[in-house]
């Protein structure tokens, strides 16, 4: 029943709670509107726009620069796939040539963003279920992703190091190091994730089959990202339209098939091993050459239509420019993934209980900023 | 199926469509078509089985000084090719499309997250209310004709 | 016996004699439970700031941090400031919450627990109640926690603390079951209910290595029960932060919340304590039948680091269990209680009641 | 039977998850040294940011008070924020007798500034930089509007733009 006729309806036994928009769970401000009845969920209504600044209002006065730095606030959790999505779609524009070293470089620091951001939704994971503990040795192995980012770009975390065109700065001379340093101490601290986490008995029977999506769900609500890679649907734009040095990089795209937020949480676990064999492969051999590639002052992109979509942490990230040849765009708009996957968690959670709606929420990843833009 | 073929199999559909010559070729195949029978074109795209576009990846609003459009991104999970509705709304101060929610759940947001910031209504949408926005606040932000002195800052 | 020396009898009965010089029989058992009273209220307040401070630092050192560092030495002033804190915070109360029984409930819950550790026998000697239904009567006091907790819940309409309230309830009504059986295995093994005589009969050896298998099994699920009991560990399903916001005891402020965060962890101090007097031998030394010069040398200890050093140990594993699991859902939490820890402690008791039967215990 | 088979199988598989996990909290517990907490007040001495960390803008001026801001307004364009703005005026200069546009005040306003770093490669005479200071907590919020240039600092000679 909806909400007016629950509401008006003397003999029904439902009650509202409002999770939110100040909760610890929620992860910024989302307010969900469960109906409860007793523990169990019925309906969830999220109610979206308390952090709305209308990011795309904002690009249609901003030069294509500027843009790039707005994206930092939008997903700040995968900000250089942000910034390199409008890099790569402003690029695509100009019909602009990227230096081989740009594209390299993009993709690692990609691929070290994402196992930032896979690290702090792990702890963050474990928060959410209890377990305080998995917060801090989560957030201990991210320190050391965010001193190289703050070693090469001065930013921890909104990064803003791409520009139309390569990179503010070239990557500090000991960066290579850092990061093998890096991968051979997340390499050891990994598998003390699955021991704590993974395989605890209690974790499996929080996550097993709690909030089932299945593959013709997820393609209908759009979940793109690992939370629909967990329903079978293999949707990785790395692998579907590779761009910067995706191509020349092999590595597994995993999927499972049961939908659950077991197979969410164990989709992200196998992708961060992914991750570390990718940075592995490129961190060798960073080709020669110059780090930006020189571009006029004031970019003014020719009348064309242009999407670009990049694969962040949480999904398909879309940029579409509409441009009309002046100094900024005519219209942008972010195809966001956290708003589809939120679109489908009420088809997950009805039926479970409060501490599922907690589970489901924390295995799709949500991070308000990127929904409400 | 490449880009040429899909044009002619969506020429064949009873559907009125149109191609829009562009000198440079665009990234997608873009199909112009009027507001009327977008529905019909995009549940034809979706259940033909060559063509089987399954996947709305973005549904935007774009608003024009005389029309208002509403673009559709569709993407095929299996073909995996993309092509472009563009849906075009001639009246600007009442603009009514069909829904696609019956055939993509994803698009329930979409609409409303439209709606909200362009006004666009759309029919037999489960529950069109503003996404972002307090369900009182008058005029529609991303109009080109929106105007607010207090929150918009004029570089 | 060896540790006479340690007899604390002899210092209560000389005060007994001193009193009695002084004034009438009435009067004398008046003051008597007066002074009685005081030295359990500082053992409250200072066993309160203690745990929370051992707490604190336990758990942050599992989690590879320093913990509170700046208030005094090493932070151990912190617990103090923060008392100071609770005592000078306003105490709020939501404009339609019952406020009869909105102030009713902490006091509920601190008595209750005041009520259980004057059982508790701390030293030779050194204990305020030594009834001879002394388990009976601890685990009879502790199910008066959860009416405390229910009326909190309810009192302080609140829709989370509601949840949370109703939730507890659940726990503690079941795993107060599991408690109960856990200890009963042992009084199996000793045969009478009074606490001192239970530490008597651990003389030569404590319960959980004479009384082996079916002992360590019960301790084992006397641990995780006693965890439940007081709303902690992976069970603390009451103040689920990330579901409830903080449960129960969400719309309290000041000395109010002191009395509820003060009561849980004196009760996890009482469960220890129980737990460490069945299973560990309360402050009796650690003997090995024959060895008599081992057993002298145990017996320098004096009895009350025996028992506070057990019941830490106890304490310590209960905190090892609270911050490494994440928390059972609440149908989850009473399928492990009825599904598992009932059907195994039933059949526990049955091989211990064999066990003694054949006298196969050492 | 084999219910009951399971069922102890299962009992005992999850204790043995659980000890594996305690095992791990018991890893970091038995081994104090590696804590990883740095008490930041305490080590401010020690403390040392990287040299492209992004505190605030400042302007640095040379021994003789001088500093190489003309006055452009390049990076006022370039922020997307509108953080900077410059009061420049046309003053006579001695030697050449004209009129020229001098900076006067290099308004900075920190509460505004979201450290993206976009005014400094536009500054054609690299007059401003990022500075390592972080701690930007005052009590009044007017003092977050600052003033670059030094009062009687002078544009350094032979800097044209």
């Amino acid at each position: 029943m909806s909400v007016k006729e629950v509401q008006n309806s003397k003999e029904s036994q439902e009650y509202f709670v409002n999770m939110g928009p100040q909760h610890p769970s929620t992860h910024g401000v989302l307010r969900l509107l469960l109906t409860l009845d007793g523990e169990t969920i019925t309906n969830v209504e999220p109610h979206l726009g308390y952090i709305h600044r209308s990011i795309e209002k904002m690009c249609e006065r901003d030069s294509y620069q500027q843009i790039v730095h707005l994206t930092d606030r939008m997903d700040y959790l995968s900000c250089h796939m942000n910034n390199e999505a409008v890099c790569l779609a402003v690029e695509k524009g100009l019909e602009m040539e990227i230096p081989e070293r740009v594209k390299v470089i993009r993709t690692i620091i990609s691929e070290l963003t994402r196992l930032s951001s896979h690290q702090l939704w792990w702890g963050v994971m474990g928060m959410d279920l209890g377990a305080i503990t998995s917060f801090l040795y989560g957030f201990r192995d991210r320190e050391m992703i965010t001193d190289i980012f703050e070693e090469t770009c001065g930013a921890r975390l909104t990064m803003n190091y791409n520009i139309p065109g390569g990179l503010m700065f070239d990557i500090p001379s000991n960066f290579q190091t850092k990061v093998k340093e890096f991968i051979i101490h997340f390499r050891k601290k990994l598998p003390e994730y699955d021991q704590l986490m993974t395989n605890n008995i209690i974790f499996r029977n929080r996550t097993e089959g709690v909030g089932i999506l299945t593959k013709e769900d997820a393609i209908s609500y759009g979940v793109t990202g690992p939370s629909g890679r967990a329903s079978g649907w293999n949707n990785d734009i790395r692998k579907i339209k590779p761009y910067s040095a995706y191509d020349r990089v092999e590595f597994k795209e995993i999927t499972y098939t049961k939908g659950d937020s077991f197979a969410r949480y164990k989709v992200r676990i196998d992708e961060m091993w992914e991750s570390m064999n990718i940075i592995e492969q490129l961190i060798d051999n960073i080709p020669e050459g110059n780090y930006k590639e020189k571009t006029r002052v004031v970019i003014k992109l020719p009348k064309t239509e242009i999407y670009q979509s990049v694969e962040t942490a949480r999904g398909e990230l879309g940029v579409y420019i509409n441009s009309d040849g002046k100094k900024s765009p005519y219209r942008v708009k972010f195809r966001s993934p956290g708003l589809s996957n939120l679109n489908a968690l009420n088809s997950m959670a009805k039926g479970g209980k409060i501490a599922d709606l907690v589970t489901i929420m924390s295995t799709i990843d949500l991070v308000i900023p990127d929904i409400d833009r | 199926m490449t880009r040429q073929e899909l044009q002619n199999k969506i020429l064949s559909f009873p559907i009125e469509t149109s191609f829009a010559e562009t000198e440079v070729e665009t990234q997608y195949l873009t199909t112009d078509v009027s507001a009327k029978n977008t529905h019909a074109l995009i549940s034809e795209l979706k259940n033909n089985s060559d063509t089987y576009f399954d996947y709305l990846f973005c549904q935007t609003g774009i608003d024009f000084p005389e029309h208002m459009e509403v673009l559709f991104h569709l993407r095929s999970t299996t073909h995996l090719h993309e092509i472009v509705v563009r849906a075009k709304i001639d009246d600007r101060e009442n603009p009514i499309i069909d829904s696609v929610y019956d055939l993509y759940k994803t698009a329930e947001y979409h609409e409303r997250e439209i709606f909200d910031l362009f006004g666009v209504k759309f029919n037999n949408h489960p529950d069109l209310r503003r996404l972002f926005l307090d369900d009182d606040w008058e005029g529609y932000p991303l109009r080109k004709d929106y105007v607010d002195e207090i929150n918009i800052v004029e570089l | 016996m060896k540790f006479d020396i340690y007899d604390f009898s002899v210092l209560t009965s000389s005060i007994h004699e001193l009193l009695r010089s002084v004034m009438g029989e009435t009067s004398v058992m008046i003051t008597e439970m007066v002074i009685v009273g005081i030295v359990f209220l500082t053992l409250f307040s200072v066993l309160g700031l203690v745990l929370i401070y051992i707490e604190r630092k336990v758990c942050a050192f599992f989690q590879q941090r320093l913990g509170p560092m700046r208030v005094g030495f090493w932070g151990t002033a912190q617990t103090v400031a923060d008392a100071i804190k609770l005592l000078l915070k306003e105490p709020l109360m939501t404009k339609s919450a019952d406020k009869f029984l909105f102030n009713l409930a902490p006091f509920i819950i601190i008595i209750s627990s005041f009520m259980a550790i004057a059982a508790v026998p701390f030293a030779l000697g050194l204990q305020a109640l030594d009834l001879n239904i002394g388990v009976f009567y601890v685990t009879a006091i502790s199910s008066i926690g959860v009416a405390g907790i229910l009326i909190a819940g309810w009192a302080s309409n609140n829709k989370y603390s509601l949840i949370g309230a109703i939730r507890s309830g659940a726990q503690i009504v079941s795993y107060e079951l599991s408690v109960g059986l856990s200890i009963l295995t042992i009084v199996v093994l000793t045969g009478s209910l009074q606490f001192s005589e239970i530490i008597e009969s651990q003389r030569d050896g404590w319960w959980i290595f004479r009384g082996h298998i079916p002992a360590f099994i019960a301790f084992v699920i006397f641990l995780i029960a006693g965890t439940a009991e007081t709303n902690r560990g992976p069970f603390d399903l009451a103040e689920a932060e990330s579901e409830l916001t903080a449960g129960f005891h969400t719309e309290y402020s000041g000395m109010k919340f002191a009395f509820f965060f003060l009561a849980e962890f004196v009760n996890m101090f009482i469960i220890s304590a129980i737990g460490a007097t069945m299973f560990l031998g309360g402050w009796m030394p650690l003997h090995f039948g024959e060895l008599t010069s081992f057993n002298e040398i145990m017996d320098f200890i004096p009895p009350l680091f025996w028992f506070l050093g057990k019941t830490f140990f106890i304490i310590f594993i209960m905190m090892w269990f609270k911050w490494t699991f994440p928390r059972l859902r609440i149908d989850q939490l009473l399928t492990l209680e009825w599904k598992y820890l009932l059907p195994i402690n039933l059949i526990n008791i049955l091989i211990m009641a064999f066990i003694v039967l054949m006298g196969w215990h050492f | 039977m084999k219910a009951i088979i399971n069922y102890i199988k299962e009992v005992v598989g999850g204790i043995k998850t659980l000890i594996n996990g305690m095992k791990v909290t018991g890893y970091y517990i038995s081994h104090p040294k590696e804590i990883i907490t740095q008490q930041y007040p305490e080590n401010k001495d020690t403390l040392k940011m990287m040299d492209r960390f992004r505190g605030e803008v400042i302007m640095p001026h040379d021994e003789n008070n001088e500093h190489a801001c003309t006055g452009c307004e390049a990076c006022e364009i370039a922020c997307p924020n509108g953080t900077i703005e410059i009061i420049s005026d046309r003053i006579l200069n001695e030697e050449t007798g004209k009129k020229k546009k001098t900076i006067v005040k290099f308004v900075y306003h920190l509460q505004m500034c979201t450290m993206c770093n976009l005014c400094i490669p536009a500054c054609p005479t690299d007059a401003i930089k990022m500075g390592q200071n972080f701690e930007h907590a005052v009590f009044d919020r007017s003092k977050l509007t600052k003033v670059l240039n030094k009062p009687e600092s002078k544009l350094r000679a032979g800097v044209e733009d």
